[in-house]
């Protein structure tokens, strides 16, 4: 076996947080080899898991080894049951997923309802949402957007992952107002109007 | 109190069985009521959808339950929404009522899809779920060992310095030969005494071979030599700048 | 692979502490499993990570995985980090050299500024100086002396090379003006209490 592939092999092992090449590449010294034979192992050695009941895994660019998604009724009794998430919880999670980065009324406005406090604290003590800067306009809120943790709790290689991301963009369903080309049909039958694109934001925002 | 959120309503047309507990605002409502038209989204009756949201109301109203304040304002407001989609088309309508159908059914569609990614997301492989990790791994980090940088000179020019600092540990301030200012003016009043004539200050001072000490008495006799002009007992004369500077003593 | 393989593997990684045959048995259920079919996977599974950066080791009748023993280095990797040596080492370590064997108390005296334990640890650290022996005298305190090391880091091939006072005045590094004696003195003190040389922090830690 290859000695450096060793090397890594143990370090891995022993890592607390999951490892990018960067991370390696400094735990390795100055060794000849460079970020791309390091990439290139660590492929090697995501293979030579394959069929193991621990694997290797890249989630956000950072590598780490867990145990096989098939196994888990093996260690699941063994260790505590994560808590169930809220369906508030779980939606405002999706928003900030697929959104990112998504201010607090944004959240609202797509929910259509308040967000508690409790929510957004719920995720980040999760680890799995981050506040990431302000946005700049009025008022400047403060927007969220997701950690590099939320990617390897949920098995993504990268934010690209999210299920169903392409189709959502594709239909529009990421912008932040209705887009005005899923109009068409609909706008075709009526008569010309100038203001077609005028306030599409005024919809449900009735209690505002 | 729960309870009697659990009661079933009926609601027309499609025998929607609601019960308002757990509904997470007015947007929840018109969704679930949207998805039982059991047709996409994107070709929902928004007329349609605005009766039941209606009947939704008036229903859960005769039941005599509380609604809160924004479940009726979405029922007026989708009231307002549906008189104006039924009347004729108005080219000066401001909003368009047919792009406030759209924008509510755009909302509609996007929760819907956030629900459904949201679900999605929840049925991956989750990492203390599915997956596991080691519980107390070791760590990984570089130590750094410490490699001393001290070179002869900084060690013999230490020792130098504590020498030093052990033989001349008192510090005495050294005389310095000064001609003061009192002894100064003594000493050219006595001297203005014999000499009645104008004489060049230089002629005064005193006669040294140090030459830190003509310099401090060329100072101090020049000084002495404005004060007794002060008092009225000398006159200084100069006939141009940085000339001759000529003492008489005044009887 | 063996089904039941990949679950043990799995089991072992994600286990609190080193599992027993009758720990792992538990874990089983109440599959036809005896355990000696489980010590003889154990022991497959341990042979088959043989040549791996990760081994699975028995101690004391329990298994459980570990880093392959020589790769420490891999997991606490070292680096050469250069730091300066506080002033009070300094002319502790030159006093040393010039009066060796020499007991704290005398270095004290000579410096003229107490000299507090880590800074004569610094020194040991360094490989420059060692105990040498206690001097018969009341509470028989402890002498210093430089190493061979120390000869060879400052480039002298005895300590007779060191030269003497008179060298030391003709070189000009005896003669202080006042001022900046002064000066240096007054640093000397204020630095004393926090510098004893080492900075407590010694490991620069590279956060994995």
């Amino acid at each position: 076996m290859n000695p450096l592939l060793r090397e890594l092999e143990a370090m891995l092992f022993a890592a607390e947080t999951p490892l990018s090449v960067a991370d390696i590449m400094r735990l390795v010294g100055d060794r000849e080899v460079s970020p791309d034979d390091v990439t290139a192992l660590l492929e090697e050695l995501a293979e030579s898991y394959g069929p193991r009941g621990i694997v290797l895994v890249e989630r956000g660019g950072r590598w780490l080894f867990q145990t096989a998604p098939d196994l888990g009724h093996i260690i699941r009794p063994t260790r505590d049951s994560p808590r169930k998430l809220s369906r508030a919880a779980v939606e405002t999670l999706a928003i900030i997923a697929y959104h990112q980065p998504v201010t607090r009324p944004e959240i609202e406005e797509i929910r259509g309802v308040g967000v508690s406090a409790g929510t957004v604290d719920v995720l980040m003590e999760a680890g799995w949402v981050r506040p990431a800067g302000r946005r700049e306009s009025p008022g400047r809120p403060l927007q969220y957007a997701t950690t590099p943790h939320f990617l390897v709790h949920f098995g993504l290689e990268s934010r690209r992952d999210l299920p169903g991301l392409a189709d959502l963009k594709a239909a529009g369903l990421l912008d932040r107002t209705a887009p005005t080309e899923l109009f068409g049909e609909m706008m075709a039958a009526e008569t010309e109007s100038e203001d077609s694109g005028a306030e599409p934001d005024a919809g449900v925002e009735a209690d505002a | 109190m729960s309870d009697q959120f659990d009661l079933p309503i009926r609601s027309a047309p499609n025998e929607l069985t609601l019960s308002l507990d757990g509904w997470e605002g007015p947007l929840d409502v018109l969704l679930a009521l949207a998805r039982a038209q059991k047709v996409d989204l994107s070709k929902i009756s928004i007329l349609a959808l605005v009766d039941q949201y209606l009947v939704f109301i008036a229903d859960a109203r005769s039941l005599r339950l509380e609604l809160a304040a924004d479940y009726l304002v979405m029922a007026a407001w989708l009231a307002y929404l549906k008189s104006c989609l039924l009347l004729p088309p108005d080219p000066e309508a401001d909003p368009d009522p047919q792009l406030l159908a759209l924008q509510l059914q755009f909302q509609l569609q996007r929760l819907d899809a956030m629900r459904d990614v949201g679900a999605r997301l929840l049925a991956r492989d989750q990492l203390g779920r599915d997956t596991f990790r080691r519980i107390e791994p070791e760590g990984v980090r570089i130590t750094g060992k410490p490699v001393w940088d001290c070179s002869l000179f900084d060690l013999l020019s230490a020792y130098g310095a504590i020498r030093a600092r052990a033989t001349h540990s008192v510090y005495a301030v050294k005389r310095r030969a000064v001609l003061a200012l009192d002894e100064a003016i003594e000493r050219l009043e006595r001297l203005l005494g014999v000499a009645v004539d104008w004489t060049e200050i230089a002629r005064f001072l005193p006669e040294s071979e140090d030459s830190e000490y003509r310099r401090s008495a060329l100072a101090s006799t020049f000084v002495a030599a404005l004060e007794l002009t002060r008092q009225g007992r000398a006159d200084l004369s100069q006939t141009e700048a940085f000339g001759a500077l000529m003492v008489r003593g005044k009887p």
